[in-house]
């Protein structure tokens, strides 16, 4: 057992440390959450100068070969800025399923372009009615004359209103529930069958309501039927990021809370002098800890075991569920009405922590899954 | 000891049933049970219904215009205007104000204040907190000075909710010098807002909304005989109706009323291949949260009924602070988990009655994160529930 | 609505209240428990003469239809001694299924007898498999010559080893688990077929591991393979009376840690002027009177609906289970290490509190019934 | 970084698992599975099988006989240790005093105890809390004054964890005059038990358990040469030790095996027609201690990481101790409600060799409550979890 960062690991995690630091203080994310494309180009081409969309991709592929824990760390560094540009839907989301189900053509129409920053993708999974089951599509792709064409809806596809290309989780036999016959396809996003419906989240972040009408593809992406395996493996990629994010976004939850109950005077003492306080805020010190070591957990098992640990995953994103909860409550608590207020950080991080727990699978279903695995 | 309604209990609440069904305008009913919200014509429409009904003041004395109910009526009313989506009166002008003024004002203040407030002629809103005075009020810091017939007032309240409507504001003011005691310094004054030297600025909250404002005084002349009982009193007075505030601020007819939403919700929202309520631990989740509300339900009634056999609702109404608002904002979660993917939309706009795009997400479920970040407000208002707790710790406990 | 209590109520409450803070005390409730019967037949005879025996039974049994409530009001203040004697056992349980479901002659047999305290009973359904679930019983009754002879186990029951009586719930027909085929039957508990194991529980209340082997019976008592809505209504009624002895045990409970740190110093000062433990105690109040209020709530609708509702005395027995258990933990942990020991009344009061949450059904258990009534 | 044993650590663990398979003794490992007490006789001859091994003492250096093994090492030992039912050794001697000794004691001193010590020849018992001096150790009153070349000791020390056996106490002692400060006024001195003026009295626990004790010193007399390091420096010596004892306190590898006795447990335990694993709610709340605890887990591996490169261990191994008994104790819980009606039976002495009743309950049922009434003790002992608190809260939050 090693637990140190190799010398390439502080590399980049000082890289991003400084890009967030320097380039990405809350007014600056404010000024591009205002942008009329939510997100800044010219930080996505930062990302691309600096390897930064290479990571997740093999050597082969033209990537960085980085590991699970090399993800988590860049993710835990956008944690603490709240970072918006869509790392997390083009690179890990739409580029991974490319990179793992795309054959060699594939691969070199899309990866390249997604590494230098020069195509925006999404994946379009959920629907209305599928909740958090992957296994849940109605949205059909069937053949006209020869060629898939795809009809259906999907929910808040992250990115989508921005993507270029779309990657489309399409049902092409059995029925609604089944996990045979899901099949990913890719989409032009532009195409006049396609109606997006573009939106902010609650954390600033990019989507879109996608709807298809006999839309045609840019071809199936891996083999007819057998999608799901490859759709969980990159949903729990994405997930493993989020935990990270978050992990990241409470260390600066709960250092502003700090900050502020050592400055904060009430009844003529600081309120951090209140030792209802002190405990409620080591309470939250030890939920960031526990996150941070499960988060550990389940980057190395994934990489033990090549990239995919479902039952680690669940265990994560179930505990960094919970303590993102608590912290991101407490901090709004300690703050008072001032961490309410748009203008400050602590309550867009609290959006932030809230749309986490409910990405990708509820605190619950996490839980949940892990028993049963 | 019984829990039943009398008959003439029943009959109150068939009235009750009957008036709402008639008198409460549809749309309103629909953006309370929505928790949109209302605009300040909305507003002033149902509580003038009210008045007209004579229900305006449901806790004013009858000499004054109150209903002169009974606490099981009260009870009554507040759980039928929350089935049926009947909004809560804004509070300010009607449930603080005027027990202040009716209590300690002068004959000539109940003259001129008291009809105007009970017929919502005017909008009132509360000048209590500083940026420097939260949950420590006594700490106040605009002053008013006497200058003949007239205070000048100087400073900043904040967190004056919906103050951008108000004809009218009631403040604390310190009228001692600094070197006073907080308890002898500080005085109760009512200002008209249309003074220009007066300045509303708007506080955005986390869910997008412009709810509360910064309020700033600069060099504003107020008639002296604005002022409330002695000067020093204020204290006082604002802490006499503390107490009072804290059995409505539980809210459980409210949460009732949502959880049943809830329930309908889950039987029919699909999650994969089954409906939500057929989630155990949801299930499990949902009636953990409403068998804690009926021990509250219980507990307020305890409070209610010592009321009506004459005692005051002592320091432990401060447990129906405490709870009421974990209950309220334990249930917003719970909608935030059911609506799943959709809590994450930020789209309040689509709720505009001039939106035309089309719906995104099922029913309210986009609005549920957004109630969800607005109510975190209800543990910190009114009494922080950390200052609730210390208030329990010392006056019940002793500690 | 009506919360007072009537001038009766205030009786009978204040007689028991009496009774408790005079000749109730920690030492003596300590001599009973060493005493070779483990309750107190004196005290058994002042309940009789006191009139608290006749209690729950109707004016037409010869008691004194005392309803939820006042039932509720005696176990509360009996919580406050922990008071031992098989009340529960003999007068609620066994007692009310004697009037709920026997025939006049069996009424006439028993009830003067129990309201007279010279006759101790108990009621014998759970078994070692059937956990909480009241429908599953294996222990079963066949004719043998005309006449029912009982074969099987039971477990944990309450007053088993010293009641004269036993009612015991036997399946007549269908299987293990059906709801139809369990019927009632009154057994000699001295009987030479009738092997009694007989403990104290860790509580301080007495109960016995039974097994019967062809017993004859002294009859069945109610209707023939009918039994479960009996048995069901009798044990919510036991449930409603432990719940309300909950709620005086917490109430002692949260009195003694405040003593305790109103007084006990450490670091030059009381332990009760620390906020984060003022804050907790203030917890456990809050924790005591939303049990108080529910205990209420639940003890008013069965009276509304003819000593019946379940789904008011599960929320009843959830709620009260957590406050339970929260309450018992930080009286434990607040007092410290004295609070562990056996000599002080505080760890006694906390394994009451434990006990409680696990018999009738645990927390859970009536959290999910009361969400599927 | 990575996760996975090297090849000289997976021969470790191989060695490890045959070591325990073949020299742990069955019954010693049957209690100590099941939670019931060992005798004096069963830990001695554990620990001195393990000193045969070489193994008694793993966290002493090379140079006085310890295993200078990796932290991994130690790990892995910890955890085949707790699967194969070998018990943790008494810990007064060998990871308590013996430490404090190597590391403050003189040459004689060190001569004279520890090759004791580490054969297991000596039981030793903690003399540190007083009925005043709980959390607050720095306030103990027993004094040790100063006559000739010996203290004459008087006082009384509590919760003397199995000091009914004990041969020598380590013990705080107030040496300072009453005046004095706390961190002046305390010295550590070693103690013969077997002093006729040392009387042990037994404390009966609510499991009914008699584990821990009263020591009275009545004008003991003791040789100065037993004092530790220097007089008045007592209260720094025991400190230093807290922090390393704070890590082996969260007793991951136990829980770990304990949580995975409980799923083979309820994968069989009947609950009506189905097995108590069905039951969704339970299995979900067995899952959250899990992920907890897998957390807690790489927290103390972190821990132990920031170690092995040189780091001591801060003030957040209090992490440790918090969440490692919060999770010994909601496992305590979940055994509880496990066992359901078999919870309640008092019948220790079923587990008695001489016991020929028949059984009640299945298997370990009854063992449940008691089990859990004893463990309140680990959220109190070593530091209670507020004092714990209060340290990451100054030390590491800088409250």
């Amino acid at each position: 057992m090693d637990f140190s960062l190799s010398s390439e690991q502080k590399m980049i995690q000082d890289s991003v440390s400084r890009f967030v630091l320097n380039d990405y203080d809350f007014d600056t994310r404010r000024k591009i959450l205002g942008s009329t494309t939510g997100y800044s180009q010219e930080n996505w081409n930062v990302f691309a100068e600096l390897g930064w969309l290479m990571l997740p991709f093999s050597e082969e592929d033209g990537g960085l070969s980085g590991s699970m824990v090399d993800l988590a760390l860049v993710m835990e560094e956008f944690g603490k800025g709240m970072v918006v540009e869509p790392f997390i839907a083009t690179t890990v989301m739409a580029g991974g399923l490319v990179a793992l189900a795309g054959n060699q053509q594939q691969k070199d129409d899309y990866l390249p372009k997604i590494m230098a920053g020069e195509l925006q993708m999404a994946f379009a999974y959920a629907e209305s009615q599928s909740r958090y089951n992957l296994n849940n599509v109605k949205c059909s792709a069937n053949k006209i004359d020869g060629e898939f064409v795809i009809t259906g809806q999907k929910s808040v596809v992250l990115n989508g209103n921005h993507a270029d290309t779309l990657i489309v989780a399409a049902r092409t036999s059995g029925d609604t529930n089944d996990t045979h016959g899901i099949s990913l396809f890719l989409v032009d996003a532009k195409h006049a069958s396609v109606t997006r419906q573009g939106y902010a989240n609650v954390d600033g972040h990019q989507a879109a309501d996608i709807s298809f009408d006999n839309t045609p593809t840019l071809g199936l992406l891996g083999e007819l039927d057998i999608a799901l395996p490859a759709i969980n493996n990159i949903i729990d990629r994405a997930t493993l990021a989020i935990c990270a994010e978050a992990v990241g976004a409470m260390q600066i939850a709960h250092e502003r809370t700090l900050e502020y109950a050592k400055t904060r005077k009430q009844f003529g003492r600081t309120i951090g002098s209140f030792q209802a306080l002190q405990h409620r805020m080591v309470n939250m010190f030890i939920e960031h800890q526990q996150a941070k070591s499960i988060l550990l957990m389940a980057a190395l098992k994934m990489d033990s075991n090549n990239g995919s640990d479902a039952k680690a995953l669940s265990a994560a994103k179930s505990r960094i569920g919970k303590a993102a909860s608590l912290v991101g409550r407490e901090s709004i608590q300690i703050h008072g009405g001032i961490g309410m207020t748009d203008e400050i950080d602590v309550g867009h991080i609290f959006k932030r922590l809230t749309t986490i727990q409910f990405l990708f699978g509820s605190t619950d279903v996490h839980t949940r899954r892990f028993a049963s695995l | 000891m019984n829990s039943n309604f009398t008959a003439e209990e029943k009959d109150f609440q068939q009235e009750v049933q009957q008036f709402l069904q008639e008198k409460l305008p549809k749309e309103t009913a629909r953006k309370t049970k929505s928790a949109l919200h209302l605009s300040k014509e909305e507003c002033v429409e149902w509580q003038k219904i009210l008045h007209k009904q004579g229900w305006a003041a449901t806790n004013w004395p009858l000499e004054h215009g109150g209903t002169g109910w009974t606490q099981t009526q009260k009870y009554i009313f507040a759980n039928e205007c929350a089935k049926a989506g009947g909004p809560d009166v804004i509070p300010f002008g009607l449930k603080m104000v005027a027990p202040i003024i009716y209590t300690f004002g002068n004959e000539e203040q109940k003259q001129r204040f008291l009809p105007d407030i009970l017929a919502s002629n005017v909008w009132w809103c509360q000048g209590y907190s500083e940026t420097g005075a939260g949950s420590d009020l006594a700490g106040v810091r605009t002053t008013a000075v006497k200058d003949g017939d007239e205070y000048v007032v100087n400073g900043t309240k904040t967190w004056t909710t919906l103050g951008q409507h108000a004809d009218w504001i009631f403040c604390l003011v310190r009228t001692g010098p600094p070197s006073a005691k907080n308890q002898e310094a500080i005085s109760f004054l009512l200002i008209n807002m249309h003074d220009p030297k007066i300045k509303v600025s708007p506080i955005i909250t986390i869910d997008g909304r412009h709810e509360v404002n910064e309020v700033h005084f600069d060099e504003v002349r107020v008639p002296a005989n604005n002022l409330i009982g002695t000067e020093g009193q204020g204290w006082t007075y604002a802490k006499v109706l503390l107490t009072h505030e804290r059995t409505g601020i539980a809210r459980v007819a409210i949460s009732k009323d949502r959880l049943v939403q809830l329930k309908e919700l889950v039987a029919t929202s699909p999650n994969g291949e089954d409906k939500l309520m057929d989630d155990v631990i949801f299930a499990q989740k949902i009636a953990n949260v409403e068998i804690d509300l009926l021990a509250l339900e219980y507990t307020e009634l305890r409070t209610l009924s010592a009321i009506s056999t004459g005692q005051a609702p002592g320091p432990e109404s401060s447990i129906l602070k405490i709870v009421g608002t974990q209950i309220i904002q334990a249930i917003d979660e719970l909608y935030v988990e059911a609506a799943g993917y959709y809590s994450m939309p930020f789209v309040p706009y689509q709720f505009y009655d001039d939106y035309d795009g089309a719906q995104i997400g099922p029913d309210m479920a986009t609005n549920s994160s957004l109630r969800y970040f607005n109510n975190r407000k209800t543990s910190i208002y009114g009494g922080s529930n950390e200052i609730q707790t210390n208030i329990i710790s010392k006056a019940v406990l002793g500690l």
